[in-house]
């Protein structure tokens, strides 16, 4: 029970995670595909920031004015929040990236299914 | 196709599940992370940055080249949008 | 400020900062483009011969952005394998942006010229940021650079590369995205990113399954990352619809970047023991590499498309590397190591000629070369791929002789036999392919004609200089490097080898 | 024995790589300048090689360091008895060879001479640098630089059966070298840790180390791997090569390919395993009865062969076997036989091309059964021919007869009767496949005139050209030698062998009025003769040579 | 499908919302070092309030307002801004990004320098995020042809 109290956050990023990796390889939409990239790159940044809390009426680091000596456990951990600000803004432009992508060839072949595009391009060959 | 996808799905989350029981307890102040590194920027930040907030000093300043190499991230992003997608009428 | 200390760094600024301001100056004035971006890559070469040098006199190179001590700041540290990979990319990419002039001209309309410049000079700047770096969150920062300029330039290629692109996008991030998985497994176990500091603490857990899943998705990014066999599906595609000078640079860059990464997480952030005691990865990857040596080659052999075979040998040779990186043995490591030179040099310039064919001709097809009177039209060209195509098969004196040497040497130390009968097939292999090409262009084309002509219908059309010269310095280097392979192992590559080989 | 720092190797191979670019650079310009290159390189070369005799002769060993890429792995070039020995065969016979070609090409008008040349001139340089090569790293670099630059020659005439056969070519000895080969030498590196040869060989310790079958292993890589040597199985691609124009086949599958091959294994068996390494296996005499077997089965396929060249290369592959035999009957004489019968071969083999070449040239015949006759026509022609079948089947007074007389007393020494056997029936079988071929020019009655006759006679103005064609001055001295003018007209109407046959039938149609004598241009004609003869007086004159093999014999067998 | 939202609520709504938003990003830039916030959170919303602008109207309310040469110079400006700090801090003589040395030409102590030079950094990060925000923005929804103006 203690073990499920422990470790939960880490089953749910988890399974969060493997939604998006699902998505991503087994889904035939391109937008499928990238809506479980996101879901996917989220599920890491959660891991992240949830090893960042530290129990125990942690607050958020920043430090209050006048504090003579300044006791790390009562902060949380900014590292990861750092780290994934970074992710968060990589992530960001992968998307756009990819998207922009997406556009480009709904242009060229009027759908976004694969499997319609494969078709189409076995075709012209 | 779509069963491998699930096979392998399947698969990466049992060994991700596995490799959790390891791990430091969620919220523990004594796991390594909370103890090894990041005290300092608890610590030092106002004395050594003279700013309050430790994300902001630590993103731009003890970490600043990360945040700059995010910065060239998201311009690259700009750019390449504009370079596949932009369509002049002049040509 | 002393420009030797601060190298380091500067050969990442530079080449971020002109591509920030080549946006500005196509605005204003686009031909300045060009001249700018081979400027600053040209100095950007010497600042990492210069970094190798005090990297030979002084040894590892430590330096510390924004003056933070590590493990809290970020920290460049630079040994002989940086410096030799930090060479190879900055030169590399410096020869084919003097060639994408012509090429890009044609294949991309103007307006967007300023803008794949910009884009071709942050690639770099992510490849050398990944190369230099000695922390492994930076890494995956620099490795999204460099994907993400890398899609761009993959997806403005020919009608199909988009959907090429796109497929990379995905697998890309899927590789991108474990790496960062393996950082915070890493992180969330030792506190740390700073590679010196894992490396000093890890050992104490090696036996901790969340150690061992961080490897596990380190090696598995990276591999779908280099097109590692069961990975390498994105790699075809995309390297055989993607403009003829982004091919050369990314093929003979990023997968040598990538094995560079795999190295260093490897032997570095890891002990050499781990990936063979702890966890057999050595043995794995081992037999994969033999998997992707065998499948590459037997795969080219089916392709008509010149670019696309070549994409598939790529796929071979990035077997090669992590083969001789598995067998764990100081020669094939330094055979590894070597090949990562060769293979780079080959690569680009066997891109290079194709882009110049297709320049001249516009056919990418095998089967056309045959009417094509190549021998005649573009001699020079085909002279610089006939030392490619040796090399390639590893014919000595050529460059790929010596790695495939070591490669093979190390195999028979370690007494895997079969590794190196992997090694040799896939030599006789490239012999067949190459030996069909080299027919097509140089009898074929006569065959068809009766003997009395004597071809004084062909219309001499060599490529334009600002192509030949780049070609001719890659050609060059292949003919020349085996020589020098010796001096290059002695003064820069033994001290490369881990401890404990 | 001491060992002196020379240049001279080095620049024995470089001087024909010069050449080869001086050649490039040329071009279809002017063709006088262009050949000139390749005989001057020819000259230089044979002066350098011959300038080491002495030193050599008086126990010197010239050596040359080009590159060391990496500890016991080094481009150097070392000059002893057996290279020399190879390098002035090779040498002087492409000064031979450089003016034959020049005839054969101009009057044949073949396209692409720059190519020929060029790759010629490189060919040799290899075939130098296998030659002086001081361990067998260097050897592997140049055996496999030969493989590649003498493809285009082999595909020159760029037809599809000329492609099929150099595909062939390359598959065989690029595929076994790469295959067999680079793996063997890699193992001897591997296991001996160095590959420079020496007289003792350098595997004796390291067999200790491995155990015996180990060795062997490689040294049937080795053998497998020396595909050049034409040993069987791998035997196959050089008629597949025949179809490469003649001078090719004279010198590169006559001299320097072939003998590249059998040189190597030489000095694998000599220099890298040793005398009494391979003796204590037993894997001299496998090899002995496995060369024999060649010998008599391709003597055997020789005599069914009715295309000239055809049967001259089936030929070189038994006579091939010879040397190979020689060397692995592991006795003094007859590794002085083996090594005697490089140099005696190559001079009678390079002959019968040649004159292969010049009937081909002169009365476009290819075949066996066309040539009766052909002797009043080509007189001189068919006698060095003659001289040269003689010399194939080892009559004294011909060279050919020493080494079959020295390989045989080695047999009997190494008390291996059988072998003995084996020599007789080949000199027999050798005697059946080429005195017909005398016979029957000489001495039957021409066939096949009458309907030549019937076809028109040529035009005129060929002649002109033709004469115009060949008037070199180095060809005056030698056309007062063969009979020039009637020559002249004669390949002046053949210019163009791919034509039909009218034009061939100019020479026929002549000959039935007066039986002229109708010979090869004296570009061709004079080398064919000169090396007839040199067959002829190294019987008398060996010493040169013979003192040579007997300084490589007292180095293996640990004389002196 | 180039349908305008011609509701005149959402515009006069979003047109006056559009400087409070912005004022507010600048509060976040400026203020990051004090409370949560910083150059990207700041970016972002500064990029939404013109985003917003789009939605209600279309493209060419905002290239009236910030032309797409002035928004591609922005892009690289704001990178520009934060490599330039770290180039200066190389030529005073410190290491890359050392904001420490900026008190050489700051009239403060090297602590508060790097203090200033964290808010520097912070804003060339929100310049550059905005300005690609938008960019990024316009181009996919216009499919890259700005010039009929509408949201496709």
């Amino acid at each position: 029970m203690e073990l499920i109290i422990a470790k939960y956050n880490y089953w749910i990023y988890i399974m969060l995670m493997m939604i998006g990796f699902y998505a991503m390889i087994a889904k035939k939409n391109l937008v499928k595909k990238l809506v479980g990239m996101n879901i996917f790159q989220t599920a890491i940044i959660l891991f992240f920031v949830s090893t960042a809390s530290k129990k125990g009426g942690a607050t958020i680091p920043i430090i209050h004015k006048g504090q003579e000596i300044i006791n790390p456990a009562h902060y949380m951990n900014p590292l990861p929040h750092v780290l994934m600000l970074t992710a968060i803004v990589v992530m960001v432009s992968t998307f756009g990236v990819a998207l922009a992508l997406a556009i480009m060839i709904y242009k060229k072949y009027k759908t976004l299914e694969e499997d319609e595009i494969i078709e189409i391009l076995r075709n012209r060959r | 196709m779509k069963i491998f996808a699930l096979i392998a799905v399947i698969l990466t989350g049992a060994a991700l599940i596995y490799s959790t029981f390891d791990m430091p307890d969620w919220g523990d102040p004594a796991s390594p992370a909370n103890t090894h590194v990041s005290p300092r920027y608890i610590e030092k930040t106002i004395e050594e940055t003279a700013t309050p907030n430790a994300v902001t000093s630590l993103l731009a300043d003890y970490r600043g080249f990360d945040t700059l190499g995010e910065t060239t991230v998201i311009f690259t992003a700009g750019i390449v949008c504009i370079m596949l997608l932009r369509r002049y009428e002049n040509d | 400020m002393n420009i030797a200390e601060h190298a380091p760094i500067l050969i990442i600024v530079l080449p971020l900062i002109v591509s920030l301001l080549n946006t500005a100056v196509g605005l204003w004035k686009r031909d300045l483009c060009y001249p700018i971006a081979v400027a600053t890559l040209g100095v950007v070469v010497l600042l990492s011969f210069n970094i190798m040098g005090s990297v030979i006199d002084a040894g590892k190179i430590h330096y510390r952005l924004g003056g933070w001590a590590p493990p809290w700041g970020i920290e460049y540290v630079i040994d002989h394998l940086n410096a030799f990979i930090a060479i190879i990319v900055s030169f590399i990419s410096f020869i084919v942006a003097i060639y994408s002039k012509r090429s890009i001209e044609q294949e991309l309309t103007k307006s967007k010229i300023p803008y794949f410049y910009s884009i071709y000079l942050l690639l770099t700047t992510g490849l050398l940021g990944i190369t230099v770096t000695g922390d492994v969150f930076n890494i995956y920062v620099f490795l999204e650079i460099t994907s993400l300029a890398a899609y761009a330039l993959i997806a403005i290629g020919d009608d199909r590369a988009a959907m090429a692109s796109f497929n990379y996008v995905i697998m890309g991030t899927i590789g991108a995205c474990f790496y960062l998985l393996g950082v915070g497994y890493l992180y969330i176990m030792t506190g740390t990113l700073n590679m010196a500091d894992l490396s000093r603490l890890l050992p104490g857990l090696y036996n901790s399954t969340v150690i061992l899943a961080a490897f596990a998705f380190f090696v598995v990014g990276i591999a779908i990352k280099i097109a590692f066999f069961p990975l390498h599906r994105w790699l075809p595609d995309a390297y055989t619809h993607a403009p003829s000078t982004v091919s050369a640079l990314v093929a003979s860059t990023m997968t040598k970047v990538g094995a560079y990464v795999m190295i260093r997480i490897m032997f570095t952030v890891f002990e050499p023991r781990f990936s063979t005691e702890i966890l057999p990865m050595s043995e794995i990857l081992g037999w994969a590499a033999f998997a992707a040596i065998i499948a590459g080659s037997v795969i080219a052999l089916g392709q008509t498309d010149i670019k696309r075979m070549i994409s598939y040998i790529l796929v071979a040779e990035v077997g090669y590397i992590v083969m001789g990186v598995s067998i764990g043995n100081r020669t094939a490591f330094t055979g590894a190591v070597l090949h990562i030179l060769n293979d780079a040099f080959m690569m680009a310039c066997l891109f290079l000629v194709i882009g110049a064919v297709v320049y001249r001709t516009g056919t990418r097809n095998i089967n056309d070369f045959n009417g094509l009177e190549l021998n005649k039209k573009m001699p020079l060209t085909m002279a610089a791929f006939t030392a490619v195509a040796l090399s390639m098969i590893g014919v000595p004196p050529t460059a790929g002789f010596f790695s495939k040497w070591y490669l093979v040497l190390g195999a028979v130390v370690a007494q895997k036999w079969i590794f190196a009968a992997a090694l040799i097939f896939s030599s006789l292999v490239n012999a067949i392919l190459f030996f069909r090409i080299l027919e097509k262009i140089y009898f074929r084309a006569a065959a068809e004609h009766s003997y009395d002509d004597g071809h004084e219908t062909i219309v001499r059309n060599e490529a334009p200089v600002s192509m030949l010269v780049p070609i001719y310095v890659m050609a060059a280097g292949i003919l020349v490097l085996g020589f020098y392979s010796g001096d290059i192992i002695s003064k820069v590559i033994q001290f490369t080898v881990p401890e404990g080989f | 024995m001491e060992i002196v720092s020379s240049i001279k190797p080095v620049s024995a191979i470089a001087v024909s790589l010069v050449a080869a670019l001086l050649i490039l650079l040329t071009g279809e310009r002017s063709r006088n300048l262009r050949e000139a290159w390749t005989i001057l390189a020819a000259v230089l070369k044979f002066g350098i090689v011959v300038s080491m005799v002495p030193s050599i002769l008086d126990n010197k060993i010239l050596e040359y360091t080009l590159v060391s890429i990496s500890p016991g792995l080094l481009i150097q070039f070392k000059v002893d008895a057996l290279g020399l020995f190879f390098g002035i065969t090779a040498s002087f016979l492409w000064i031979i060879t450089s003016f034959y070609s020049i005839g054969y090409m101009r009057s044949l008008k073949e396209h692409a001479q720059t190519r020929f040349f060029m790759c010629f001139a490189v060919a040799l340089s290899a075939t130098m640098g296998v030659a002086f090569s001081a361990n067998m790293f260097t050897t592997f670099l140049f055996y496999e630089i030969i493989t590649i630059c003498t493809f285009p020659l082999v595909a020159h005439k760029e037809t599809p059966e000329a492609i099929k056969g150099a595909r062939r070519y390359i598959t065989y000895l690029l595929g076994t070298s790469v295959a067999f080969q680079l793996v063997a030498v890699i193992l001897t590196y591997n296991i001996a840790g160095t590959l420079d040869f020496s007289n003792q060989g350098i595997l004796n310790e390291a067999a200790e180390k491995v155990g015996n079958t180990f060795v062997t292993v490689i040294f049937v890589l080795y053998m497998a791997g020396i595909a050049k040597a034409a040993m069987m199985p791998f035997h196959s691609w050089l008629p597949a090569a025949m179809v490469a124009p003649t001078p090719v086949s004279a010198l590169l599958h006559a001299v320097a390919v072939v003998k590249t091959g059998v040189f190597v294994v030489v000095k694998v068996v000599l220099h890298i395993f040793g005398i009494n390494l391979l003796r204590e296996l037993g894997l001299g005499t496998a090899l002995a009865y496995f060369a024999s077997f060649t010998i008599v089965v391709a003597s055997i396929v020789a005599l069914k062969q009715d295309n000239l060249k055809r049967r001259l290369a089936y030929s070189t592959i038994s006579q091939l076997s010879y040397v190979i035999l020689g060397v692995a009957l592991l006795t003094a004489s007859s590794i002085t036989g083996s090594v005697m019968h490089i140099v005696l071969h190559a001079f009678g083999k390079i002959t019968l091309f040649f004159t292969a070449g010049a009937i081909y040239v002169a009365a476009h015949k290819t075949n066996i059964s066309e040539l009766d006759g052909i002797g009043k026509e080509m007189p001189f022609t068919m006698t060095a021919f003659t001289l040269g079948a003689l010399s194939m089947i080892g009559i004294p007074p011909l060279g050919g007869f020493l080494s079959k007389w020295y390989i045989g007393t080695g047999a009997i020494e190494a008390g291996q009767l059988p072998i003995v056997l084996v020599l007789i029936t080949s000199t027999i079988l050798n005697a059946c496949y080429f005195l017909p071929i005398v016979y029957a020019a000489f001495f039957k009655a021409p066939s096949g005139i009458h309907h030549a006759a019937s076809h028109a006679p040529a035009e005129p103005f060929t002649v002109k050209s033709g004469t115009h064609e060949n008037l070199d001055i180095l060809a005056v001295p030698l056309m007062v030698s063969s009979s020039g003018t009637p020559s002249l007209c004669a390949e002046s109407h053949n210019k163009n062998p791919r034509a039909n046959s009218g034009t061939l039938s100019a020479p026929q149609a002549a000959k039935d009025e007066n039986g002229g004598i109708h010979e090869a241009p004296p570009l061709m004609l004079g080398p064919l003769m000169l090396t007839a003869t040199a067959a002829l007086v190294l019987f008398f004159y060996p010493s040169v040579f013979l003192n040579l093999a007997r300084l490589v014999v007292a180095g293996v067998t640990g004389g002196n | 499908m180039t349908r305008k939202l011609e509701n005149i609520v959402i515009q006069t709504v979003s047109r006056l919302l559009a400087p409070f938003l912005q004022i507010y990003a600048l509060y976040v830039i400026a203020h990051g070092h004090y409370s949560p916030g910083g150059g990207f959170q700041g970016g972002c919303i500064l990029a939404a309030s013109f985003i917003l602008l789009v939605i209600a109207y279309d493209i060419n309310a905002v290239k009236s307002r910030m032309s797409e040469k002035i928004n591609t110079l922005y892009t690289g400006a704001g990178v520009f801004i934060y490599a330039g700090i770290g180039l200066l801090c190389l030529l005073l003589g410190a290491n890359y990004l050392d904001y420490g040395i900026l008190h050489k030409i700051l009239p403060v102590g090297p602590v508060k320098a790097r203090a200033m030079g964290t808010l520097g950094v912070e804003i060339g990060v929100g310049l550059a995020v905005m300005a690609v925000m938008v960019s990024i923005f316009l181009n996919i929804a216009s499919g890259g042809r700005h010039e009929e103006g509408a949201v496709e």
